[in-house]
């Protein structure tokens, strides 16, 4: 049995003005349990405070029941207390008898009568409160970063520069991601590339900043603090500390006819291939696939032009495993297929394009050198269509039901800069809306119509259809001036809605992070915790999160890292004590639990369990409580009731609804 | 020797049920029960064995012992008031009234216990002969004639008309106060359906059930019989067979909370739960075949050693057709049976 | 039911409010001073998702005469994921007690966020409106418990 | 049956088995038991027919823990659970041989009774061979027939269909039995007033014994330990003291097997009083199918249960009074 003391705030008037205090006294002490119970003016104030101490150690109080605010208020001053007097800070309870009762009610006896059930509430629960102690887990301090795109990068940088560890996993030969193919940003115009290296190259010189490219994780264990990551480094078949990036290699390889992916398949690379200029590392890959050395066993003519000796055809994946703290998902996107969009004739024609192949062949290192033409002719296009929302905004499944976000500026960009550079040009917008929040994004737009002269058509393109002539008729409707229009152009680009990396799914399983319908990860709280995952420990940086431009994603890649170096910093981590608890003997190993648990914190395990004298081994839950956040959806889902929840367990809330009721 | 023609039992339940409370064969939601007779339940005297046996007419399902009150630290007793009120249970049949002296042998020895005898006092049977006997009866194997049973009234449905002959002063006293709603009858006709009774029982399989071996002292061989491990194999721990049982008499005492105070009460306990007699310790039967060991030898050993040979089965046969697993006492006696030489 | 009758009975109300929010809007209710009957009674718990059926069923016994859960609106549960199983759990378990001729007015679900004390204060004043109407809970109450 | 037999010697003289999970005869015509065999002699007790309607599923929890593997006769029906079984870790796939059993209809020895027919010495058309549409019963008051399908558990004239979910090999065929719309009943009573909900359930429930033969045989309800059994709620109970209790039990019950219950209709099977306790599994399959897409339990081991998934867009609570 508790000894319980009951403390009745009066809270100057804010109380007692509608709650008889000495009524509640006088019934509160008649309660099972409560030995002790008085009133006082401000029970937090540090005489009201002294009065609880004094009271736990005269009366050898074993629980305490506050009546007073709110427990979002004062409990934690209240446990405080409570705890410098030697009580587990646990077994306070409060009984809210001002925003629940004082405040809302008039009638000073129901007042009273209310109170005195909630103050019976809190007793009863107290009666059954158990100590409870904080848990401690270690901190690795280091943090791992997957992806090396532009949110990778700079979330790496932000880490390392608070002195912590960093290793970034980039499953392409080089770092830079979406960005280093992209040939201006809006919407200031300024070159990716001449942002964006420096970037990269700073990360790869930083001296606490480890880069594994052409690398994926393998698996990963643990919990925040304290992962434990396998990192597959595949095989480059080119040794790093040798290669001195000549580029012999690629000029001499005889496999010439491979789709470039960098330039999204519209020019070839070789096998033996570094993806763009700047690629970093400057080392390059060999395709195995497509190596003629791989496929027939003959060639091998890198090997022989090779003046470093770096080519070594034997080399085998290598698997790294390491430790971190912290682990930041930045894996990036990459544009839907347009197989379900065949009204676009994507396939049909090769002068219909999607504006990520635009990019590349407006920039100068591009399969073009920087000039626009149609790929099918080499002619230079006098009618230019886009067609926006392509996959995007799309209320059937062939397509994303969400707005992909950039793609109205970067339209307007491309807009503007062809009609910069060959002002002869028309160019032709379809757009659904044009949406331009951000800073100096409607200003950059309006520039476009307005200086540019680009022609916006609100309405939707119904087909394109490629002509003999070899041009393109665009059917589509003008909203506005509510028509039909057919339009003949040159070349037509499609914004073609953005998408998580497919790998991303795979990263999440490992992570037990959560993802969304379409693939995006999901962050622990839409409003308030936008950077961080809900599995503790995993930050989200860039567009895995959602779609984003390249100044959120920095931002937002900023914020995970102050995120993560917040949980580095920490020495050892206090873990929430309210946690879910699994009676092995009551277990049925089911996993309906596991099933529910939103931060995978729970995992099974084969026991040896003595049941009343049966001894046998079972498959038990176990609850780890670094990574258990306590929201008990785990003890609902237990139909034998094995799993409980510390701090509010099943016979805690009975035994409160049982006090209401009675 | 009375009689009443079948149309006027309403007659005489209403007589009944006047001045007594009246229990009997009461079909709700399409099963027949032993319950509290009222004026529009559907009375169904024709069923051979109501789903539950009628003990709990005497010894019921759960009952109230004693109730705490509390207020504010105080806390009051007061005991449960035993039986006060006569009460009739009418339609018994011969193997239900031997349950019910088994149960005899254990709540009314010492120490007796008052709430059992108080309902036994009070309460007057109206046993019914068997018409048509079942394959899944074997009352015969112990001794019993369900062609002539004997309790306080003794009654036969014969064509239509229901035939009374009061055997005891209770009997006579009931006999007496609904004497306007009887008339007189010749035994003639009840011993021509004892005859016809008792040449269907010889027909029934389980008629010549052997308990050869059962009811002796020395068990050990018995208990330590491999054939339990074998047995009990399908039983899934449920407590059918105790709770349509005529004999099963273990409770367990338990509390409610009711805010005010703790009610504690007694319910029917289950050997067959693995909790029965489950202690501070543990238990001291912790796997299923200890438990149906349990049973068994208690109704066919235990039992009768300790009341001079008397079996704490009655082949009411209602285990037989409602256990799930098709698993009875019928099965274990026949499996020690084949065993021959085992005894 | 009468109307005297009516006016006498003072309904027993459960409501369970997750921490996060609708503990919170409960709290803001009371600083605006929102009134609602004192026949509610909050039980705090972690999240939505922490309320067992069992609990709803376990006050019904015990003489409630209705229990209303709240939680986050779905979409902001502090634990992202608590109140979609609540809410499947919830709905299963009002259409059974509805389908065993418990009235459905009993028993109720309603978000409500930490900024919506004028939500909290209606919802409850409707909810001991609708109780009212009700009247006493009898068919799934323990009779031992009865005073 | 023999073919059965056969395969079952077989397989234990082969050692691809060490026990087979099957039924033995009763010593009436309609009582086999589930039973283990270990050798092929004891296999001359088999008997497969028309009584055995136990389901082996749950057995296999057991059976799993048994040294080497376990042939185990499962209907269609039985498949299902025993799927279940696996998606909760309660048996082990690689520790069962299973031999999917054809199913002609399952009887109801109480369907048989109910008609009047007792003192029953022999019953024919019920081996699984018999391709007979009546059975013809001798009994102690002489011959009485009865429709086959008149005998037939209620859960066979809503079958689930001829396929078994999961199995190593098939023996036998099944047949087509549905002749119900599996959710009328439950339709029924939720057109009733709430005042006539009240009192159908009230009646069906005031006859429970609480003898917990239709927990205690759900391939659901597995738990070591019940709620019921035990004192983490507070809600340990052995009898329906006040009425409450009864509803409790069944309505937890029915809850915690929701999204799990395949349906396999054990637990009207073996309720001594005849409660329609499938009337409360359905009703939440009704209801999981009509809030969050058709959904049946133990249809494959391996999807997400509909009570440990969600969609943002499911109904509210509020559906249910909203409906009427």
């Amino acid at each position: 049995m508790q000894r319980i003391g009951v403390f009745v705030c009066h809270c100057g008037s804010n109380i007692a003005a509608t709650v008889d205090v000495k009524k509640v006294v006088e019934l509160a002490a008649k309660e099972p349990g409560v030995v002790h119970a008085e009133d006082y003016q401000y029970m937090c104030s540090e005489a009201g405070q002294a009065k609880i101490q004094e009271a736990i150690k005269e009366k050898k109080l074993t629980g305490v029941v506050v009546c007073s605010c709110s427990p979002r208020m004062h409990e934690a001053t209240f446990r405080k207390a409570a705890e410098r007097a030697g009580l587990n800070p646990y077994m306070v309870e409060i009984a809210n008898i001002r925003e629940h009762c004082s405040w809302i009610h008039k009638d000073m006896e129901e007042a009273t009568k209310k109170a005195v059930i909630l103050a019976r509430a809190a007793i009863a629960k107290v009666n059954l409160n158990a100590p409870l102690q904080p848990g401690e887990s270690r901190v690795t301090k280091r943090a791992l970063i997957i992806g090396g795109g532009i949110a990778g990068i700079q979330t790496a940088l932000d880490i390392a520069d608070a002195g912590y560890e960093v290793d970034i996993v980039e499953k392409t030969p080089s770092i830079g991601g979406r960005m280093s193919q992209l040939d201006k940003t809006f919407p200031t115009l300024d070159c990716s590339a001449c942002i964006l290296t420096p970037k990269m190259v700073e990360a790869a010189a930083h001296e606490k900043i480890n880069i594994y490219t052409y690398s994926e994780v393998e698996h990963v264990s643990g919990f925040v603090g304290d992962f434990t990551v396998d990192i597959r480094k595949k095989a480059r078949s080119v040794n790093m500390d040798k290669c001195t990036g000549c580029g012999v290699c690629q000029e001499k390889c005889p496999s010439k006819k491979i789709p470039n992916e960098f330039n999204r398949g519209l020019n070839n690379r070789t096998a033996i291939y570094t993806p763009f200029a700047q690629a970093i590392p400057n080392v390059p890959v060999i395709d195995r696939e497509n190596c003629l050395k791989f496929k027939t066993g003959k060639c091998g003519v890198c090997s022989k032009v090779c003046q470093a000796g770096a080519i070594e055809y034997d080399q085998q994946d290598e698997i790294v495993t390491q430790k971190y703290g912290a682990i930041v998902v930045a894996t990036g996107f990459d544009i839907i297929k347009l197989d379900k969009y065949d009204e676009y004739a994507y396939s049909q024609s090769k002068d219909v394009i999607t504006s990520l192949e635009l990019e590349r062949i407006m920039n100068a290192a591009g399969p073009t050198k920087g000039h626009l033409e149609r790929l099918s002719d080499g002619k230079a296009p006098k009618e230019l269509v886009f067609i926006q929302c392509v996959g995007s905004r799309c209320s059937d499944d062939r397509g994303k039901p969400y707005c992909s976000k950039i793609c109205c500026m970067y339209t307007a960009k491309h807009a503007m800069l062809i009609r910069d550079k060959y002002p002869d040009t028309n160019v032709t917008v379809f757009y659904i809306d044009v949406r331009t929040p951000g800073k100096n994004f409607d200003e950059f737009y309006r520039r476009a119509v307005e200086q540019y002269g680009v022609n916006y058509i609100k309405g939707q393109v119904g087909k394109v259809i490629p002509q003999p002539d070899g041009s393109l008729l665009v059917q589509g409707s003008d909203l506005i001036d509510n028509k039909q229009i057919l339009k003949k152009a040159d070349m037509v680009v499609l914004a073609t809605a953005i998408e998580p990396n497919p790998d991303v799914r795979k990263i999440a399983t490992m992570l037990t992070a959560s993802i969304d319908t379409n693939n995006f990860l999901t962050e622990a709280h839409a409003k308030l915790r936008p950077v961080e995952s809900p599995t503790a420990g995993i930050f989200l940086s860039g567009v895995c999160q959602g779609p984003k431009d390249i100044p959120e994603t920095v931002a937002q890649a900023g914020a995970a890292a102050v995120k993560a170096i917040g949980l580095l910093a920490k020495d050892k981590l206090t873990t929430n004590p309210c946690t879910a608890k699994s009676d092995e003997l009551l277990c049925n190993g089911c996993s309906t639990c596991a099933n529910v648990c939103p931060y995978g914190a729970i995992s099974y395990e084969d026991k040896q369990v003595n049941d009343h004298g049966i001894r046998e081994t079972r498959r038990v839950a176990v609850v780890n409580t670094a990574l258990c956040q306590g929201c008990g959806a785990c003890t609902v889902a237990c139909p034998s009731g094995a799993m409980d929840l510390q701090g509010f367990s099943n016979r805690q809330i009975i035994a409160e609804v049982d006090a209401i009721c009675r | 020797m009375y009689k009443i023609a079948a149309e006027n039992l309403q007659a005489l339940f209403q007589k009944i049920a006047a001045d007594q409370d009246l229990y009997l064969p009461v079909k709700v939601s399409d099963q027949v029960n032993f319950k509290a007779w009222s004026e529009d339940a559907e009375v169904c005297l024709d069923t051979l064995k109501t789903v539950k046996s009628p003990k709990d007419a005497f010894f019921p399902q759960s009952e109230n012992l004693y109730t705490c009150k509390k207020e504010e630290k105080n806390i009051s007793i007061e005991p449960q008031a035993l039986q006060e009120k006569n009460f009739v249970v009418f339609g018994m049949k011969a193997c239900d009234i031997q349950g019910v002296k088994v149960l005899d042998n254990v709540f009314l020895s010492d120490p007796i216990d008052t709430f059992y005898a108080a309902r036994r006092d009070h309460g007057t049977i109206v046993a019914l002969a068997c018409h048509e006997p079942e394959e899944s009866c074997f009352c015969k194997v112990f001794g019993i004639d369900c062609a002539d049973p004997v309790a306080d009234v003794a009654t036969w449905m014969i064509e239509g008309e229901l035939y009374w002959k009061p055997l005891t002063e209770k009997g006579e006293a009931l006999t007496k106060a609904v004497a306007e709603l009887l008339n007189d009858a010749d035994e003639a006709k009840v011993e021509e359906e004892k005859a016809a009774i008792r040449a269907i029982v010889e027909k029934l399989p389980y008629s010549n059930l052997s308990l050869e071996g059962w009811g002796q002292e020395d068990y050990m061989d018995r208990f330590n019989s491999p054939v339990w491990e074998e047995l009990y194999k399908p039983c899934l721990a449920c407590g059918t067979c105790t709770f349509v049982c005529p004999t099963c008499q273990c409770y367990d005492i338990k509390d409610y909370d009711t805010g005010h105070g703790v009610q504690r009460y007694r319910c029917w306990d289950s050997c067959m739960y693995s909790d029965f007699t489950m202690m501070a310790h543990g238990n001291n039967r912790n796997s299923q075949m200890q438990r149906f060991r349990q049973r068994f030898m208690h109704k066919l050993v235990y039992y009768p050693v300790n009341n001079n040979g008397m079996f704490s089965c009655v082949g009411c046969g209602r285990c037989v057709e409602k256990c799930p697993s098709s698993l009875n006492i019928v099965k274990v006696i026949k499996a020690f049976e084949n065993q021959g030489g085992e005894k | 039911m009468s109307i005297e009758t009516n006016e006498e009975f003072r309904p027993k109300i459960v409501a369970f409010c997750c921490n996060w929010c609708s503990y919170a809007g409960a709290d803001l209710a009371g600083s605006s001073r929102l009134s609602y009957p004192a026949d509610v009674k909050i039980i705090r718990v972690p999240c939505s998702c922490r309320v067992n059926p069992m609990f709803i069923l376990r006050a019904f016994e015990k003489g409630a005469d209705g229990v209303i859960m709240c939680g986050c609106h779905p979409g902001d549960c502090h634990y992202s994921t608590g109140n979609y199983y609540a809410r499947r759990r919830m709905t299963l378990l009002f259409s059974m007690l509805d389908y065993i001729g418990v009235e459905n007015g009993r028993t109720r679900v309603e978000w409500v966020s930490a900024a919506e004390g004028v939500k909290f204060s209606q919802t409850m004043n409707e909810f001991v409106e609708k109780i009212h109407s009700l009247g006493k809970n009898v068919r799934l109450e323990d009779l031992r418990c009865r005073s | 049956m023999q073919e059965l037999i056969n395969r079952a010697k077989e397989l234990l003289a082969d050692g691809t088995v060490a026990r087979v999970l099957g039924w033995k005869a009763g010593d009436l015509p309609y009582n086999p038991e589930p039973a283990y065999f270990e050798t092929e002699e004891s296999l001359k007790d088999f008997v497969y027919n028309g009584f055995c309607g136990a389901n082996l599923s749950k057995y296999m929890i057991e059976a799993s823990k048994l040294e080497g593997k376990t042939l185990v006769c499962l209907k269609p029906c039985d498949t299902y659970s025993f799927n279940q079984l696996i998606k909760e870790h309660r048996v082990d796939r690689e520790k069962a041989y299973i031999i999917g059993v054809g199913c002609k209809g399952k009887l109801d020895i109480e369907r048989i009774r109910k008609q009047g027919i007792k003192g029953i010495e022999s019953i024919s058309g019920a081996e699984i061979t018999d391709e007979a549409e009546t059975l013809t019963i001798q009994t102690i008051y002489g011959e009485k027939t009865c429709a086959y399908k008149d005998a037939m558990l209620e859960r066979c004239h809503v079958c689930k269909g001829k396929e078994h979910k999961i199995y190593d090999e098939l023996i036998g065929e099944s047949k087509d039995t549905k002749d119900a719309d599996r959710f009328a009943e439950v339709e029924k009573i939720e057109a009733m007033s709430p005042e006539e909900k009240f009192a159908f359930f009230q009646s069906q429930l005031s006859k429970c014994i609480r003898c917990n033969a239709c927990r205690n045989v759900c391939p659901a309800c597995s738990c070591r330990k019940c709620v019921f059994d035990s004192n983490k709620f507070d809600s340990a109970q052995k009898a329906n003291v006040d009425s409450f209790e009864e509803k409790m039990f069944h309505i937890i019950r029915a809850f915690h097997v929701a999204g799990r219950c395949t349906d396999c209709g054990e637990c009207s099977r073996v309720c001594p009083q005849g409660i329609p306790l499938h009337l409360f599994n359905r009703k939440f399959i009704k209801d999981i199918d009509t809030f969050y897409g058709e959904y049946q339990a133990g249809e494959d081991s391996t999807s997400k249960g509909p009570l440990t998934n969600f969609t943002f867009e499911d109904v509210e609570p509020s559906i249910v009074a909203e409906r009427g």
